[in-house]
């Protein structure tokens, strides 16, 4: 996609998410302060006195004339409001959440690049092979374990079994490892199979083999006609897979209790904070179109063949 | 693997067996956790040298922010923060930052002598008037203080306080104990008289707070008490109950808080941790809503009372030795009489109440009356993970008697809310009797009210008792001198609400940590109002 | 390779080729387990019959037992693979759970795959800004987690199962209508439609018989896969307690409910992980990869006239 | 006919005769599928002298390719090859493929079928030369780009250097190729269908090429496996035909393809457009007058139509009309609007300006495609698309065993998929196909250009056939003037964006 089409998609994900933010503001059951005065103050304090205090301060009884106009206005100016829970501003919190699963997601990418890709790359230039077939059963099991439970066998395993590394928390290196190896484990075994399946294609390819007929050793061959072509759907793939990796994020976050956005993003529509499930969907919808963006400036370099 | 298999088929097999003993057992040894310490004066000068040594705790609540308001409950359980009056393992009031107080005769006019000496963490002195300041503060603020029927304060010379009331009021120390009247130094405060920092007086101070998840500790050296031996802690928000019960059996954790009832079976066969478990003033009950035309009978409330199977509850689900059989537990002194009947199920008897009630089983198995089904809703929510199984087995064992129950498993601000728009039927949820120590407090908000706006949003619905309210607030006033009968009034509150049953006990609390074998020795404070950090000593 | 072989007769390839189904092994297999949990999940409940909310609190995390009176004189039925941590009978919750998750989750897919196909033929054979605007919808719905689409329909609706279906058909009709938009343009570009329509064949013959052989195979591997992810988003949010609500057995929410008690009854947690692992692995190898092993195969078959 | 003893006494004469002359040889060289005993190339013996090139020829599926693949150890793991191959007096057993693999690029060098995909799409050209200096012949780096550059300034395609292929002609893609496949220094070469998809004027330029280095090289050799006789013809030197993996004659090309002794092979050379007997194909009524027809009405007419497709005007100023049973010719180069003609006449192109008037129902404009494959759907038999269409139409099909006999298509392909018959039956069936409309104006684009010489002279006589029996008007397109000259009744030439009559007619 071309820089246009991608500011389109930008103004249309913000467009979607302010109008799902403003439908579910318009949907809450009951009342949001009773909500709102939940979430601040936990169930052994909340009363209606409580609840009258946080109408009050927050003046919801106005929102009822709220228009869709003003509500997207105010994201346009990129201005998301403040948490009704905290009373922090939306970006003072995702700010540093999102470092926190910026972080995570890092860890986790690169752990899942330094396992696939090399795998499915051996795996695809002897297609058909052990390797090829043991890949193919291994990932096909990692994909169809949903990614809580692949988890807890690790968490089981790892961590309690062995004592190796701690089953949750935050703060020290040692606590990264058991979250990004779940959430790399699952991007390992499709970019893997991705991997292995362009690999196969190239060596399908007759450019490959002319490669090859022209003198090349088979590893000159790899490194100068298989890896770019490899690597092309492979970064596309990326791109696609950031939504995924959030996805597991929200999941793997909760339960090994790391202070991330998708963390933040549950707690958020439990205690109904819209202004921050606006706040980190928005976060994390441009944040898809900009690492799209980047993907198709890559995509560029990679194959400068323009369009395809 | 081979061998967590085995050792998983093993205490599968013991499981049954070994439950009561278990809840038994764990529940004696939180009698005998404190041990006198033999290296007390080796604390200090193990203090002196870095110690660099942190106690991890983990539990389920989130840090919301700096004010008193939001996650004042932690800051007073990491001993950041202190209150004028202090409370004992057996409810019993104790000095705090006030060493004595006295009420004048008429009861009207509260004087408080403050501790001198006292140090907040940013340096500045404790006096009077900042007390002051300080509780103005918290009484504008939404929380029990409000209902107190204070007239002013003063700070009558720098150790004294003055609180004078419009009418007597017995209980005032122990609201003073709550955790929403923690004293902050001033410079805690922005203008609107939210805290934007925790400023403290306790033996600990905050090093730094990222909220929602963690916040760390170190030792205050300029305390006013003695220096505790345990230097830095780190607290840690695990929101999901398997999660902290996977920490604390991995090992990481010293202190871990809010158990789940599977996790406390299996951490106890751990090698790592020792569980530990305290009754506390907390009661699983549920809310009825005696407007309904069903529910308005108190025979129909009986005979849901009557529909339930505590103990089976208690042992299978919660893992409790037994179910409530009266709203307060024994820990509860005076409240809980002993000499009242206790609740419990007997399926026929509701059945039968029903049938005189005019409710009678139609062809659905469903009970009709006047063309109305009785079917009803009952709200819980998932924040504690036991009440939705405990709600789940209510709607099998209403359904038995010919009661529908839809669940609806929802945020729990669903039930205050319900409360007020009249929506609710039925409602579970796990009460802190004594969010201050004096009980009163709560029965007063939950069971008393006015004819119009009876009962309170985490209590009573549409039951006013006029007598009985009147007494409470007797009490409340005079405190609990005998009465004619001569009887404890407390007991004779209690009698009053098993028998109307405007709402209907389920189950006691115990609050259930796993300490780790790091620590020498640890103790459970059943008021829920500290971590007892600076108590604790290291096994070695 | 292709340039290469291309000198072979084609009676001589039908010599080379090996005999190959058009549903490799995997996929057979693959479509087995789909099929038996799927009877399991019709027939369970009348082979053996029971409730699954019925409760016998004091068999709770106990074993299967067989057919029998209790105590008190009241039938007990029996539960084949034992009981849950409120008694309940594993066996019909399984039953009942399976239902449910493989209802919603077909039923996401059918309305998701027929309102993507829809749409994707019509971008593709109407173009211009018809085609750019889905493809913007589609693309922009890309963009956000699919757990936090659900999640938001799930605030704004009332209903959970509502909820969920249109939640996860929402997520799942993007893809559908990539792949028909796809093919679609490539198809309907393509000589034989052009050819069907000189000859004067209308649409619903170019969509029969010219598009759909195209995109079934593709749309089938879609489906499964979809129903896959659906599953799986079920499951995941009934762990994190936005899922069916209790007490309806549901896949997901039976592991989490289970899951505290894994060192205690190990074989309760494993029966709906083992159940949903199986469903998922079923409809993964069902949908396939493009990607085949024999080679020789594959370029002779491309080598054809 | 017994190949192996026809090719035996040569099989004894050549190897092991390490004559000076002969650069590579190979004995008894046959394929088969692994476990199996079918042969699918029987054992055929060869040598390659220095500067003799050696050409096979066969139609699409002979096993020509096979032999190729023999030798060079690129046959598909499912096949295997026996005998041996000798070079430098080294000899090589075929069954073990991997002992070539250090021959390519340094003493094997092959030239790839359609060179615009054996080129790797994202390279710069001359850096896919370059490379093969640099890592085959191990020259510098310097010293590789340099010779690279002089490569393909030689081959007069030194602007192309700093391209991608995608920008590259098929003529040029192929001199690249050329260019890359030498660099690593091999003086033998192997070229597998080098002309395959090429314009006619870029064939023999490509012959030129091959001739050219081999008469540069000292001691190379030259193997060329080709259907196309005009290619044969050009490079000359020793020929092989082969027919269902038999060599079924072989000998001097100039004196084989002057006189085949073999039936086949004569069939083969007289396949050729060019070999085609003059007026075969053209009415017995005299045609040198346009009208000659008189029965002739116009079926339909172009009138100053100009053609575009987006912003790209591809053919303007358009005069055209068509009689029924005439056929014109249109001839030119690809991507020259020969197709957007078409689509124009046929209404599904609106015109840029101008019009078409046609003057019968709508049905009776039909199109015959390029790649009949792809004209069908794939998943009904034959005999069902038959059905539907006679069902569509309420068109009688009483007379389609007459018309099958007539296309000589065997009544058991009915029940055959679209994708299980050759190339050559499917055009025929498309052409069956229209013959049940009875058209009355067909335009066929190239319908031939993909299928072997003697399969396109069957599949132009049943087109001819149609035109003269149902009156017909047909509009033939085509990149092979000969074969244009030898049916058309008129060319006509698309030029710089015009159609004009073509002078040689």
């Amino acid at each position: 996609m071309n820089l246009p089409s991608r500011l389109l998609q930008l103004l249309m994900v913000v467009l979607m998410v302010g109008g799902a933010s403003y439908l579910m503001m318009q949907s809450l059951p009951g009342d949001a302060a009773w909500r709102i005065a939940a979430g601040r103050y936990g169930y052994d304090a909340l009363d209606a006195a409580a609840a009258a205090s946080v109408r009050a301060e927050l003046g919801l009884e106005a929102q009822g004339g709220l228009h869709f106009l003003y509500w997207l206005g105010d994201i346009l100016r990129l201005e998301l409001g403040t948490s009704l829970i905290s009373g922090e501003s939306v970006w003072v919190e995702i700010r540093h959440q999102l470092g926190n699963s910026l972080s995570l997601a890092g860890a986790a990418l690169g752990i899942s690049l330094l396992i696939g890709p090399p795998l499915g790359l051996l795996a695809g230039l002897r297609a058909g092979g052990w390797l090829d077939r043991s890949l193919l059963a291994v990932c096909s099991l990692l994909r169809a374990t949903p990614q809580f439970l692949l988890a807890l066998v690790l968490i089981l395993l790892i961590s309690v079994e062995m004592g190796l590394l701690p089953a949750a928390g935050h703060g020290e290196p040692q606590h990264f490892i058991l979250p990004a190896m779940t959430l790399a484990l699952g991007l390992a075994a499709v970019s893997a199979r991705l991997a292995r399946d362009a690999m196969a294609a190239v060596t399908q390819t007759a450019f490959h083999d002319f490669a090859r007929w022209k003198g090349l050793s088979n590893a000159q061959t790899f490194w100068r006609h298989g890896l770019r072509h490899v690597a092309l759907p492979l970064v596309t793939y990326l791109g696609l897979q950031f939504v995924t990796l959030v996805e597991g994020v929200v999941v793997i976050e909760s339960i090994f209790g790391w202070p991330g956005i998708g963390h933040a993003l549950v707690h958020a529509i439990f205690s109904r904070d819209v202004p921050m499930v606006q706040g980190t969907a928005l976060v994390l919808g441009v944040g898809f179109v900009l690492i799209n963006l980047l993907v198709d400036l890559l995509g560029r370099q990679l194959d400068p063949r323009g369009v395809k | 693997m081979v061998k967590l298999l085995s050792r998983l088929r093993w205490q599968y097999r013991t499981f049954l067996h070994d439950r009561r003993q278990l809840a038994v057992a764990s529940v004696a040894l939180s009698l005998a956790v404190v041990q006198p310490s033999h290296a007390q004066d080796a604390s200090a000068a193990q203090a002196s040298a870095a110690d660099t040594r942190r106690l991890e705790i983990v539990g389920p609540f989130d840090i919301k922010g700096a004010d008193p308001l939001l996650s004042g409950i932690l800051f007073q359980r990491m001993q950041i923060v202190e209150t004028l009056v202090e409370v004992d393992a057996t409810g019993e009031l104790q000095p705090g930052l006030a060493s004595d107080w006295e009420v004048s005769d008429d009861g009207l006019e509260w004087r408080f002598t403050l501790r001198s000496g006292v140090q907040f963490h940013d340096g500045s002195q404790l006096d009077a008037e900042v007390a002051r300041q300080v509780l103005e503060i918290a009484r504008a603020k939404p929380g029990l203080l409000k209902s107190v029927p204070v007239e002013r304060i003063v700070a009558e010379d720098a150790q004294t306080l003055v609180i004078a009331l419009s009418e007597p009021f017995a209980a005032l120390p122990a609201y003073l104990a709550d955790y929403r009247q923690q004293i902050l130094a001033p410079a805690a405060f922005d203008e609107t008289g939210t805290a934007q920092q925790v400023i403290g007086t306790g033996p600990y101070r905050m090093l730094r707070m990222t909220p929602p998840l963690s916040l760390e500790v170190t030792a205050f050296e300029d305390y006013w008490g003695p220096q505790p031996e345990v230097r830095q802690a780190r607290y840690q928000a695990v929101s999901r109950a398997e999660g902290r019960a996977l920490i604390a059996e991995s090992g990481d954790a010293d202190f871990t808080y809010g158990l789940d009832p599977a996790s406390r079976q299996r951490l106890s066969q751990s090698p790592r941790v020792t569980l530990a478990a305290a009754a506390t003033p907390r009661t699983m009950l549920l809310k009825v809503n005696a407007n309904h035309p069903a529910f308005q009978d108190p025979a129909v409330r009986r005979a849901l009372s009557l529909a339930i199977d505590r103990t089976a509850i208690a042992q299978v689900v919660l893992r409790y030795p037994r179910g409530a059989s009266q709203l307060f537990p024994p820990m509860v002194e005076g409240w809980h009489d002993p000499a009242l009947p206790e609740l419990h199920q007997d399926v026929a008897k509701a059945r039968a109440l029903l049938d005189a009630a005019g409710w009678k089983v139609a062809e659905d198995g469903i009970r009709h009356k006047d063309g109305q089904r009785l079917a009803i809703s009952l709200i819980t929510f998932s924040d504690r993970p036991e009440l939705p199984l405990v709600a789940t087995v209510l709607e099998r064992q209403f359904h038995a008697i010919g009661i529908q129950t839809r669940l609806d498993i929802t945020n729990f601000s669903a039930i205050p809310a319900g409360h007020h728009d009249g929506s609710l039927d039925m409602a579970l949820f796990a009460r802190n009797l004594a969010m201050v120590p004096d009980p009163i407090g709560n029965v007063l908000s939950d069971y008393a009210g006015t004819p119009e706006a009876s009962g309170g949003d985490w209590g009573a619905m549409g039951w006013f008792d006029a007598d009985f309210t009147a007494e409470l607030e007797r009490m409340a006033r005079e405190g609990y001198g005998p009465t004619p009968a001569r009887q404890d009034p407390r007991a004779q509150a209690s009698g009053v609400i098993q028998r109307a049953l405007p709402v209907i006990p389920i189950a006691w609390y115990y609050q259930n940590l796993a300490i780790s074998n790091r620590l020498q020795s640890a103790q459970v404070d059943p008021w829920e109002r500290s971590f007892g950090l600076s108590e604790l000593r290291w096994a070695q | 390779m292709n340039q290469v072989v291309e000198g072979l007769a084609p009676q001589r390839v039908e010599a080379v080729r090996r005999p190959r189904l058009d549903w490799p092994l995997r996929r057979v297999i693959g479509a087995a387990m789909v099929a038996s949990l799927v009877l399991l999940a019709l027939l369970g409940n009348l082979v053996i019959p029971g409730d699954p909310l019925e409760q016998h609190l004091y068999r709770a995390l106990q074993g299967a037992d067989a057919v029998g009176v209790s105590d008190a004189g009241e039938v007990i039925t029996s539960a084949p693979l034992g009981y849950d941590h409120l008694g309940r009978s594993l066996y019909h919750r399984l039953v009942a759970a399976l239902g449910l998750s493989l209802s919603i989750a077909a039923g996401a897919v059918i309305l998701a795959a027929f309102s993507g196909i829809s749409l994707g033929l019509l971008a593709a054979g109407r173009g211009g800004w018809a085609e750019r605007l889905l493809s913007l919808v589609a693309d922009s719905l890309l963009a956000l987690p699919g757990l936090l689409l659900v999640l938001m329909v799930s605030v704004i609706l009332p209903s959970t199962p509502l909820a969920l279906w249109l939640g996860l058909s929402l997520v799942l009709w993007v893809e559908f209508f990539r792949l028909a938009r796809a093919t679609g343009r490539s198809v309907l570009a393509s000589p034989g439609v052009e050819a069907s329509r000189l000859l004067g064949f209308g649409a619903w013959y170019r969509f029969r018989h010219h598009l759909w052989p195209e995109m079934a195979p593709v749309m089938m591997t879609a489906m499964a896969f979809g129903m896959a992810n659906a599953l799986m988003a079920i499951a995941a949010l009934g762990f994190v307690h936005v899922g069916i609500p209790e007490p309806t057995p549901e896949l997901g929410t039976m592991m989490v409910e289970l899951l505290p008690y894994w060192r205690e009854a190990p074989f309760a947690l494993l029966t709906p992980v083992l159940v949903t692992f199986l469903l998922l692995l079923g409809l993964l190898l069902m949908s396939g990869s493009k990607a085949r092993t024999s080679t020789a195969a594959d370029t002779l078959e491309g080598a054809r006239p | 006919m017994n190949v192996a003893t026809m090719t035996t006494p040569a099989s004894h004469t050549r190897p092991g005769a390490t004559a000076d002359d002969v650069v590579l040889s190979a004995e008894d060289v046959s394929v088969r599928v692994r476990g199996a005993q079918t042969m699918l190339l029987e054992p055929v013996s060869l040598a390659l002298k220095a500067g003799e090139p050696l050409v096979v020829i066969g139609e699409t599926g002979s096993g020509k390719s096979l032999l190729a693949q023999a030798l060079l150890g690129t046959l598909p793991s499912e096949l295997v090859a026996s005998g041996s191959l000798w070079l430098d007096g080294e000899q090589y057993p075929l069954h073990t493929p991997e002992n070539r693999r250090p021959l390519w690029g340094r003493r094997l060098a092959v030239l790839p079928q359609e060179p615009w995909l054996a080129l790797d799409p994202l390279m710069k050209v001359i850096r896919q030369v370059g490379e093969a200096y640099r890592l085959v012949a191990g020259r510098s780096a310097q010293a590789s780009h340099a010779a690279a550059r002089s490569d393909l300034e030689q081959l007069g395609v030194a602007a192309a250097s700093e391209q991608l292929p995608g920008k590259l002609s098929g003529g040029m893609a192929q001199r690249v190729a050329f260019a890359a496949a030498r660099a690593g220094g091999a003086p033998l070469l192997i070229a597998d269908e080098p002309t395959k998809g090429l314009d006619a004027a870029r064939v023999s330029e490509i012959g030129e090429l091959l001739l050219k280095s081999l008469a540069e090289t000292p001691r190379a050799g030259l193997m060329v496996i080709t259907h196309d006789m005009a290619l044969a013809h050009q490079i000359g030197g020793r020929l092989m035909v082969v027919r269902r993996g038999q060599v079924i004659e072989q000998g001097a090309t100039r004196d084989v393809l002057a006189a085949p002794t073999h039936a086949y092979t004569r069939r083969l050379v007289n396949a050729a457009p060019q070999a085609w007997p003059e007026a075969a194909f053209k009415p017995a009524a005299d045609s040198a007058s346009g009208d000659g027809k008189a029965a002739g009405e116009t079926i339909i007419r172009a009138e100053n139509l100009t053609i575009a497709r987006g912003d790209t005007t591809l053919l303007r100023d358009v005069e055209l009309s068509v009689k029924s049973g005439e056929i014109i010719g249109v001839q030119g180069a690809s991507g020259c609007g020969k197709s957007s003609l078409g689509d124009a006449l046929l209404g599904l192109l609106p015109p840029h300006s101008g019009r078409v008037v046609q003057h019968a129902e709508r049905l009776e404009y039909q199109k015959l495609y390029q790649d009949p494959v792809a004209t069908f759907p794939p998943r009904r038999t034959l005999g069902r698309l038959l059905k539907d269409l006679s069902a569509r139409h309420r068109l009688d099909d009483s007379q389609l065993p007459q018309l099958m006999e007539q296309l000589s298509l065997a009544p058991e392909l009915l029940s055959r998929l679209p994708g299980q018959v050759s190339g050559g039956e499917l055009q025929r069936f498309a052409l069956l196909r229209l013959m049940l409309i009875k058209p009355r104006f067909v335009f066929a684009d190239e319908p031939t250009s993909r299928l072997d010489p003697l399969v396109q002279q069957e599949v132009i006589a049943c087109m001819v056939k149609m035109v003269r029996e149902q009156g017909t008007a047909l509009v033939l397109v085509s990149h092979d003037a000969a074969l244009l000259r030898k049916v058309a009744d008129r060319v006509l030439v698309v030029e710089e964006g015009r159609l004009k009559a073509c002078q040689e007619i």
